[in-house]
């Protein structure tokens, strides 16, 4: 898929949170992103919810009590029509629910619907079918009128005053919404496209019997959107304490039965040091942890770590347009290739996440059904490779010990944004290690507005590094298809290669994922030659819960939302 | 180079003329109030004053705090510049004289300030207190100019040793004298002495009175010499002009003033100055006015001295009794003088 | 001869300074009858207004080293600080030289004339009041009842010298001590406070201790005075004896340098050549003896003890004590 | 008079406060570049979803109209919305106003019950080793990072503690989460920021009113009340105090503004939900109406607290008055 | 005219040469150093900080001699040292050597401090001369933009300004700066003020002198033992300061080490190695105590009349 061709919403959510996280002030070192044991993830996606917590599993579920949940992150809207980053959508997650959902590894669930949707033959219509007798927290119906309305409001030119980060996608892919009956809804979309039900399939349904009054502009600005008095999801809102927490109560007339817990409390937190402390003394039940602060925890008895791989990656990209100074030092694969010959990444992943990551051999995660261990080109750390790259490109070192090519020097900048400590690390290791095969690398840190302008607008760098998540569709797109060349495009490298746009393009007009699987392999192998940005590493996903927290289960794609099992979490004392 | 300025003042002057003449001086001070910090009134300060002082003379002027004195001696000086009526310097109206032409006007004219503590730069050393105008005014540099500094040290009876050291390091007395060094640096003509005794030891007064009267007779310097202490202004003035409230009372020669008052309050003025002569003192006839001095933001109408006076009367509130004549040398300014 | 009501005896108050220990009251003595005015001149700095705070026990940072302060039989010098306090402003009544400082600016002048019936007589905060509107109109202040509730920077100088003084009175205190009561004020406001202190004097038969550097006010004031000089009283007696015939140079001096009102003609005046000494250097021998135009030699090795010259006076001075006379130009 | 003189002075602020705004916003968006508050950088918007985006905050505009209307509708009293959340920004300063206040308040009032009679004894027994130990206490108290201190309280009072099976107090937050608000929880969330906050202004006031005693015990009117024969505690607590505490009065009037960025490292540090940290997380943002509106709000106060501090002066000090 | 010749005629008493001031010239500068070295604390105080300083300027020396590390060479094989003989004070999480970076620190951290207390000084020392000299619509117009600079909540400046420039030790020093010179500027004019109504400005105006002798030669060296207590009670609160805005994330960005980042950056390990917050922490700590001790000193010897 492209950039325009979003995947799925919680993927990019993802990723627009380590842009939050970047502007954060932080000497919580945030976790950068990527994934680790493959033996680990192979048991853990098919783990059962009831053993995730850690808790076993002869614990019968008591109705009462509550869980908090601590994040370092304050939400921003209650809408989910309009929420756009991470911590909103967790807390909208626990109080609506979409047509589908997804389970851990990826693979989707119905959730208001009773099935998966129905797919035409030509791949354009999906139709739904809602689960009878689905009600509103208030006991009123929902139907497929609102679930036609949660779409209209971000796609239909009446609302085009709703200011819903959806709509270009929605407006792009969506031909029609139509209800033939109160549980049928049948969504036409003007092209094949691969990761539509994944990506757009999920979004909380709103209560049409609310909202349906208000035109675009009023809906901006509804009460709603902070207070909504309304819900489908397992919990009803009670209030929500500004840069505090949201507090949210059982909703019993949840579809899929009403949650074991009376309150769920959605608490914001300093910082990730403050996460752990407060993981320790019980003043919150779930919490991400750092990988710093894996071993602090560990030894805390109330505790219980799940940790696993993630889709979650930090890399580095160089700048290939060749308008720009660095385009003609990086022009040359074999410059390229060389560099991350010289980094060794092992020594990375262990020194700066402290082991809790794995090293990236492919562009694509190792949580991925296409996954390619073993593509054309592998990098091991091979200082000697890299000089001998080098030195066949041309580059000589000087009698400074800089290489230089017809008087120009290997010499550059490295941006990343100031803040995140494990970035800053790596950075001085790039710089350190680069430097030891003749490169001359200066890191820069500047402040999160800077880099997002220079990597998406001005394309003003020479190599940046930043962490990205994918979602459960393999689609690439946005980093590498040319398209995503101009100005706001996410292919800040200027990576243009028409093979891999047309692999792109024909991954996301198949359904066929066998198809699909073969041409992401292909899209892997040449990544691994050209390496225009490489993966330094996949993260792993840490989260600590308290013992008396039972019924979690923590996965690669349902960490933060879309978590299927929020009903079934109970807690074993009763508070 | 100096001669040339002075001569640019005193083109017209000749010594027969008042050295200093003024006339109808008003300084007054606003005193803003209210949204807009809009004036809504003045401290008339010095409201109406013509003296005259002639070239070699002592001319005192006495009156109790806030009478106006003090800045009747700035507003001479050009430190302040008058809001109405005249100065003339040498015959050359200087009221509202600017740059160049007042930085003549500084050569001609010095003060000597009351608090010595407070008149001396406490950060800098004496020999550059005194050889400030002497760089200010480019008149000696080098040798010359530590010469000249020692001279003046020397003129005021301090050790010129004293020149590198700091001020705090002096007694009142001595510092007044610094002060005054400083003023005779620039060579002048007229010295406004303001108050200068009357922040000194009662057994160093008498030292600064001799040294001023001294450098008068040395120096051929026209005093205006300012203070509340009626005995010491009689002790060094030829002539006395006695202020209340901005207005000139009463002017005299100043065994006159003492020997035949004509203002009452030149009259009770007198009387309250004690004698150090228990047996003058015991005898003497008190007059003591009663109340306070009314306020400079709204004086009295008529005389202004009336709201204290015994001798008033309805007329002294309805008009303001000019200066007049009482022989040949004595003005006062009431409608009903004292025989 | 009445019985004193306070007897100072040899009283010696220190201060600690950097530059060593201060002399500031050093060896005074001298009496104060009921009912009489006792001048005490001197220039600044001279101790005269330390031995009046030392009587009041209020000389701190000082040390009061030795000597007696004999107040109504009892030694006030060795009166626990409680004891001390129910003399303070009851039996002994103290006015200082700047009224705009020594009233507390923040609480109204009625309170504060009133406060020591409150400390002393335990009287209600009405009673009080209205104690102190009483002495406040009997000082002279107009509409005393109104002006009770302003505050002191709403009073001239003057005004504030009456409350001062009004509020010293309201214990009718035996003592009134005068620290350079018109010093800060002008002359005809000096006038007014000085015949204000007369009528006190008769009215309420108070006993007086006007502290001074002016000449011209004890002449007028006071029965008897004491000059001091370098932290020692260098002469004392009847102040018509002194004025007539000093008996110590530098009461002689003194008188010759400053100028007369009623000096007929003008005659050059006779400064006190030098400064008041350092206390904390003062020279050997005689303190005055470096600006003494009268010295011996004797003045540069002895001090002199104060004695008796002539028929009333004392004077600390070898030459009037060994009969020399204080004459010249 | 009073109430001219405040009109005056509230005139006098209108240029202080329209300045700050447009400085305020000149930096922002001077350093803005193509950043679009609220939006990040999510790929899954495209160029018209953004530029839609900016129309409707109103960015697409040149800043001086942007500003012209913000402060149109300022002045009638409509702050706008966040750009970042849409919620209105009144009700994001009304929502944290409440707990600032409750911790700078609560902070003030230890920092004067603690600082007063500190400073008093420091000044009566000046030069001796209690005035010694107290000068130590109070410079060292002004020479510790805050944000490390209020990190070493919470590893020792919430971490370690709790790991000790003691009593142990909450680390983060206003109340607790769960069941919380109560005034007694409310309370214990309160101690430690609140002695982190409090022990800065302590160590300054505590000095402050010292060296302010010292003065006023060396004024002629104390000489006076001794002289009146009143015990040394009276003379010290009610003539020497009285006036000691005048310009207290002012440093505190000062404190105002402090609202916002002075409690703001503590606010951080111990995720008090305050306005502090507001200013802090949506200038970050690029929110410019929330950071406008805080700013605004911030000057206000800033005046506020000067115009207080003027008018408790002229309370507590007759001889003040206003023209 | 007085010449020479003249004087000399003069008939100058004996006694009025007075013999006072026996001890060699004091200047107010010399008297105040007089009383600053007798306040032994207070010096030690400022030795610590001109040793700090000596330190700073010379840790390239250092890194060559003593320890044999710069501050940003990395050995991921020596993550976490404690102290010891090897790096005797442990390294960091990059493997780090502390010693050579709290050394490189101290020239990020006194650096700052040093330069954001002279730019305000200096700005804030012009505006609020001129301001107070000359009052009028000049002081209204200058003191209204100081009002403006000190309402906005310095937080917002600090931030806005970060983005603006890239923090680094000199441009960190004039974002501080941009909010402290207000503050000097209003304690100068406070001070000019009072000083013009003394009577030796009147004393120079009246023999002839001009503005800007009387702003050099008179207000200044009058208004700067207040500038000197405000430089010397600056320098620790600004160290402060700049620690506060690496905590935010606004101060000096790593890999250059400065004291607050190096704090800042250790939080997260606290669990692993208490040594990575301990030192930084006291060492500002004692740099902060000492600056506020000398500060003090000085203001008892510059100004005698706040001696406590």
């Amino acid at each position: 898929m492209s950039r325009d061709e979003d995947p799925q919403d919680g993927g990019f959510a993802q990723f627009e949170r380590f842009l939050e996280e970047w502007s954060r002030r932080d000497f919580l070192k945030r976790t950068g992103g990527a994934a680790a044991y493959l033996a680990f993830m192979a048991g853990g996606a098919e783990l059962l919810a009831a053993c995730a917590g850690g808790g076993t599993t002869s614990q019968t579920p008591k109705k009462g009590g509550h869980v908090v949940e601590g994040n370092f992150s304050d939400i921003r809207t209650l809408n989910s029509m309009l929420s756009s980053d991470t911590a909103s959508n967790q807390v909208i997650g626990l109080m609506f629910d979409g047509l589908l959902n997804q389970k851990k590894n990826g693979d989707l669930i119905p959730a208001l619907a009773s099935k998966l949707p129905d797919t035409s033959s030509d791949g354009l219509t999906y139709t739904f079918k809602l689960r009878s007798n689905l009600k509103f927290s208030d006991g009123h119906p929902l139907t497929s009128e609102d679930v036609k309305f949660t779409y209209q409001i971000a796609f239909d030119p009446q609302y085009k005053a709703f200011a819903s980060p959806r709509r270009g996608d929605l407006e792009k892919y969506i031909a029609s919404v139509d209800t033939p009956d109160p549980l049928t809804v049948v969504i036409k979309t003007t092209q094949v496209f691969a990761p539509f039900l994944g990506a757009h399939a999920e979004y909380g349904i709103l209560p049409k019997h609310v909202l349906g009054s208000l035109d675009g502009a009023a809906l901006n600005s509804a009460d709603f959107n902070s207070a909504p008095t309304v819900t489908n999801g397992p919990f009803k809102f009670v209030k929500w304490d500004k840069g505090q927490q949201v507090t949210l109560e059982r909703n019993d007339n949840y579809w899929a039965g009403a949650p074991y817990l009376d309150q769920y409390i959605y608490k914001v937190l300093p910082d990730s040091v403050a996460v752990t402390n407060q993981l320790k003394t019980g003043e919150i039940d779930i919490g991400p942890v750092d990988p710093g602060q894996y071993d602090a925890l560990k030894t805390t008895d109330s505790v219980v770590l799940t940790e696993f791989p993630t889709p979650t990656f930090t890399f580095y990209a160089y700048n290939l347009d060749p308008a720009k100074p660095a385009g003609k030092l990086f022009a040359d694969k074999a410059v390229r290739q060389a560099l991350l010959f010289a980094l060794n990444r092992q020594q990375i992943v262990t020194a700066v996440f402290f082991g809790h990551g794995q090293v990236a051999n492919s562009v694509e995660p190792p949580t991925s059904w296409t996954y390619k261990e073993k593509p054309k080109v592998l990098y091991t750390f091979d200082k000697a490779m890299a000089e001998s790259l080098l030195d066949g490109a041309g580059w000589a070192k000087g009698p400074d010990g800089i290489r230089a090519k017809n008087g120009v020097k290997l010499k550059f900048t490295m941006i990343t944004n100031a803040g995140n400590k494990q970035r800053e690390s790596m950075l001085q290791v790039m710089q350190q290690s680069w430097h030891d095969i003749g490169v001359d690398a200066t890191p820069s840190l500047i402040q999160f507005p800077q880099l997002v302008t220079q990597i998406v607008d001005t394309r003003t760098f020479d190599v940046f590094l930043v962490g990205f998540n994918w979602s459960v569709d393999p689609d690439e797109a946005p980093l590498y298809h040319s398209r995503n060349t101009a100005p706001g495009g996410f292919n800040g490298a200027f990576f243009k290669n028409d093979q891999v746009d047309q692999i792109l393009d024909q991954a996301l007009g198949t359904l066929d994922r066998s198809k699909r699987k073969e041409l992401y392999g292909q899209f892997q192998d040449i990544m691994s030659d050209e390496v225009p940005s490489p993966v330094i590493l996949f993260n792993t996903g840490i989260w600590g819960v308290n013992k008396r927290v039972q019924g979690t289960d923590f996965g690669p794609f349902n960490q933060f939302q879309l978590r299927a099992w929020t009903n079934k979490i109970f807690v074993t004392d009763g508070k | 180079m100096h001669e040339t300025s002075v001569k640019a003042l005193s083109r017209a002057w000749t010594t027969n003329e008042p050295l200093v003449s003024i006339s109808d001086l008003r300084v007054w001070f606003p005193v803003a109030s209210g949204v807009m910090q809009r004036t809504i009134g003045h401290v008339h300060a010095v409201d109406g004053v013509d003296l005259e002082i002639k070239a070699g003379e002592t001319l005192g002027l006495v009156g109790e705090s806030g009478c106006g004195k003090s800045t009747l001696g700035r507003a001479v000086t050009r430190l302040l510049e008058p809001t109405g009526g005249t100065v003339r310097f040498k015959g050359e109206d200087i009221t509202h004289i600017r740059g160049g032409h007042l930085r003549a006007l500084r050569r001609e004219m010095a003060m000597i300030f009351q608090d010595p503590y407070a008149s001396l730069d406490p950060r800098q050393t004496v020999g550059d207190i005194i050889g400030e105008p002497i760089d200010v005014h480019r008149l000696a540099k080098g040798k010359e100019r530590q010469d000249r500094i020692r001279e003046l040290l020397r003129v005021v009876g301090m050790n010129p040793r004293y020149a590198d050291r700091y001020p705090h390091e002096f007694s009142g007395g001595q510092r007044q004298r610094i002060g005054i060094a400083r003023a005779l640096a620039v060579e002048p003509t007229f010295i406004v002495c303001d108050e200068p005794i009357s922040a000194l030891d009662v057994s160093i007064q008498a030292q600064i009175i001799n040294l001023l009267e001294n450098l008068q007779s040395k120096f051929k310097l026209t005093y205006l010499f300012i203070a509340h202490d009626l005995s010491v202004v009689k002790h060094i003035s030829n002539r006395i002009a006695v202020m209340y409230l901005g207005k000139v009372m009463e002017v005299a020669p100043a065994s006159q003033l003492y020997r035949r008052p004509r203002h009452p309050y030149t009259g009770s003025l007198m009387s309250a100055i004690p004698i150090p002569d228990p047996a003058i003192e015991l005898r003497r006839e008190r007059f003591i006015l009663q109340g306070d001095v009314a306020s400079p933001v709204n004086p009295p109408s008529g005389c202004r001295f009336r709201t204290r006076c015994p001798r008033a009367r309805e007329h002294c509130a309805e008009e303001t009794p000019p200066l007049e004549a009482f022989g040949s040398d004595q003005w006062a300014a009431c409608f009903y003088p004292l025989d | 001869m009445t019985q004193p009501l306070l007897e100072v005896r040899d009283l010696h108050t220190v201060f600690s300074t950097k530059e060593g220990t201060v002399k500031a009251v050093d060896g005074v003595s001298f009496d104060l009858t009921p009912g009489e005015t006792l001048g005490i001149v001197g220039e600044s700095g001279c101790g005269k207004s330390v031995t009046a705070l030392s009587v009041m026990r209020l000389q701190r940072p000082g040390k009061i080293v030795s000597g007696k302060v004999m107040f109504k039989g009892q030694d006030l010098t060795k009166l626990s600080e409680y004891e001390m306090r129910e003399i303070r402003g009851r039996e002994i009544a103290m006015i200082f030289q700047d009224p705009m400082t020594s009233l507390n600016p923040v609480f109204q002048v009625g309170w504060q004339v009133g406060e020591p019936t409150r400390l002393h007589h335990g009287w209600g905060a009405k009673k009080a009041l209205a104690s102190a509107v009483n002495m406040l109109s009997r000082v002279g202040i107009p509409s005393a009842e109104s002006r009770a509730n302003d505050y002191p920077h709403q009073f001239s100088g003057g005004m504030r010298q009456r409350a001062m003084i009004a509020m010293g009175l309201t214990t009718t205190p035996q003592v009134l001590i005068a620290d350079e009561p018109t010093t800060a004020l002008d002359v005809t406001i000096q006038a007014q406070i000085l015949d204000l202190l007369r009528h006190v004097n008769r009215e309420f038969g108070t006993a007086t201790i006007l502290i001074t550097h002016n000449l011209g006010v004890v002449a007028g004031m006071c029965e008897r005075i004491i000059v001091m000089y370098a932290g020692k009283v260098v002469e004392s007696g009847p102040t018509k004896d002194v004025f007539a015939h000093p008996t110590h140079p530098y009461t002689w001096s003194l008188l010759r340098s400053i100028p007369r009102l009623d000096a007929e003609k003008h005659e050059p005046l006779k400064p006190i050549e030098g400064v008041p000494p350092n206390l904390a250097d003062l020279p050997t021998g005689c303190a005055f003896h470096p600006r003494c135009v009268f010295r011996v030699d004797r003045c540069t090795r002895d001090v002199p003890a104060l004695l008796r010259v002539g028929e009333s006076q004392l004077a600390a001075c070898w030459v009037t004590q060994a009969g020399g006379e204080l004459t010249g130009a | 008079m009073l109430a001219k003189y405040i009109a005056r002075r509230f005139l006098a602020s209108v240029i202080v406060v329209l300045g700050v705004t447009v400085i305020t916003l000149l930096l922002m968006n001077s350093t803005r570049g193509s950043y679009v508050p609220g939006i990040d950088l999510n790929p899954a918007l495209r160029p018209e979803d953004i530029a839609r985006l900016r129309a409707n905050l109103g960015l697409d505009r040149p800043f001086y109209e942007w500003y012209m209307s913000w402060i149109w509708a300022v002045l009638h009293g409509d702050f706008g919305r966040s750009m970042i959340d849409g919620s209105p920004v009144m009700s994001h300063i009304l929502d944290r106003l409440p707990n600032t206040l409750e911790l700078t308040g609560t902070a003030i009032v230890i920092g004067v019950l603690i600082s007063v009679p500190l400073g008093v004894i420091g000044a009566l027994r000046r030069g001796s080793k209690t005035d010694h130990v107290l000068t130590v206490v109070s410079v060292a108290g002004f020479a510790v990072p805050q944000f490390w201190m209020g990190l070493m309280l919470i590893l020792i009072f919430s971490v370690t503690l709790q790991q000790h099976g003691l009593p142990w107090l909450p680390s983060s937050g206003a109340f607790s989460a769960y069941a919380g608000g109560d005034i007694l929880d409310r309370i214990l969330h309160l101690i430690l920021p609140a002695t982190v906050l409090s022990f800065f202004y302590l160590s300054v006031w505590s000095r402050f009113i010292r060296s302010s005693m010292l003065e006023v015990l060396s004024q002629d009117y104390i000489r006076t009340a001794r002289a009146k024969g009143m015990s040394e505690r009276r003379v010290v607590y009610l003539h020497g105090l009285r006036n000691a505490l005048i310009p207290l009065i002012t440093l505190i009037g000062l404190e105002l503004p402090g609202l916002v960025s002075g409690g703001l490292v503590v606010e951080v540090v111990f995720g008090w939900p305050g306005i502090g940290k507001l200013a802090f997380e949506r200038a970050l943002q690029y929110d410019y109406s929330t950071v406008m509106g805080v700013t605004f709000f911030a000057t206000l106060l800033v005046i506020a607290g000067n115009l207080l501090a003027d008018l408790l002066y002229g309370v507590l000090d007759p001889r003040i008055r206003y023209s | 005219m007085i010449g020479p010749s003249r004087v000399a005629e003069l008939d100058v008493p004996a006694a009025g040469v007075e013999t006072g001031a026996a001890r060699p010239a004091q200047s107010y500068w010399n008297e105040s150093w007089e009383r600053l070295r007798a306040n032994r604390v207070g010096m030690a105080a400022g030795l610590l900080i001109v040793v700090f300083a000596l330190i700073a300027l010379l840790a390239p020396l250092f890194s060559l001699v003593v320890t044999h590390v710069q501050p940003q060479t990395i050995n991921l094989d020596d993550t976490f040292f404690r102290p010891g003989l090897r790096h005797l004070l442990g390294t960091d999480e990059l493997g780090r050597d502390t010693l050579t970076r709290l050394i490189w620190g101290a020239r990020v951290s006194l650096g700052v401090a040093f330069l954001t207390v002279a730019m305000s000084l200096s700005v804030g020392t012009t505006v609020g001369m001129v301001a107070g000299y000359y009052g009028g619509w000049i002081d209204d117009v200058l003191m209204r933009f100081v009002d403006m600079v000190l309402a906005i909540p310095a937080i917002f400046l600090f931030i806005l300004m970060s983005i603006l420039f890239r923090p680094n030790a000199i441009t960190l020093a004039a974002i501080v700066a941009s909010v402290g010179w207000g503050s000097v500027a209003r304690l100068v004019r406070g001070e000019v003020l009072s000083v013009k109504q003394r009577d030796f400005i009147l004393a120079t105006r009246s023999i002839g002198a001009g503005d800007a002798r009387l702003m050099v030669r008179h207000l200044l060296p009058n208004v700067l033992p207040v500038l000197i207590v405000a430089a010397s009670l600056g320098v620790g609160q600004i160290i402060l300061i700049e620690a506060a805005l690496d905590f935010l994330g606004l101060g000096i960005q790593p890999p250059t080490p400065s004291w607050g980042n190096m704090l800042t950056n250790a939080q997260s390990y606290f669990f692993r190695s208490g040594f990575l917050v301990a030192f930084p922490g006291i060492t500002i700590f004692i740099t902060v105590l000492a600056s506020n001790i000398f500060g003090n000193a000085v203001r008892d010897a510059f100004d005698p009349r706040l001696k406590s």
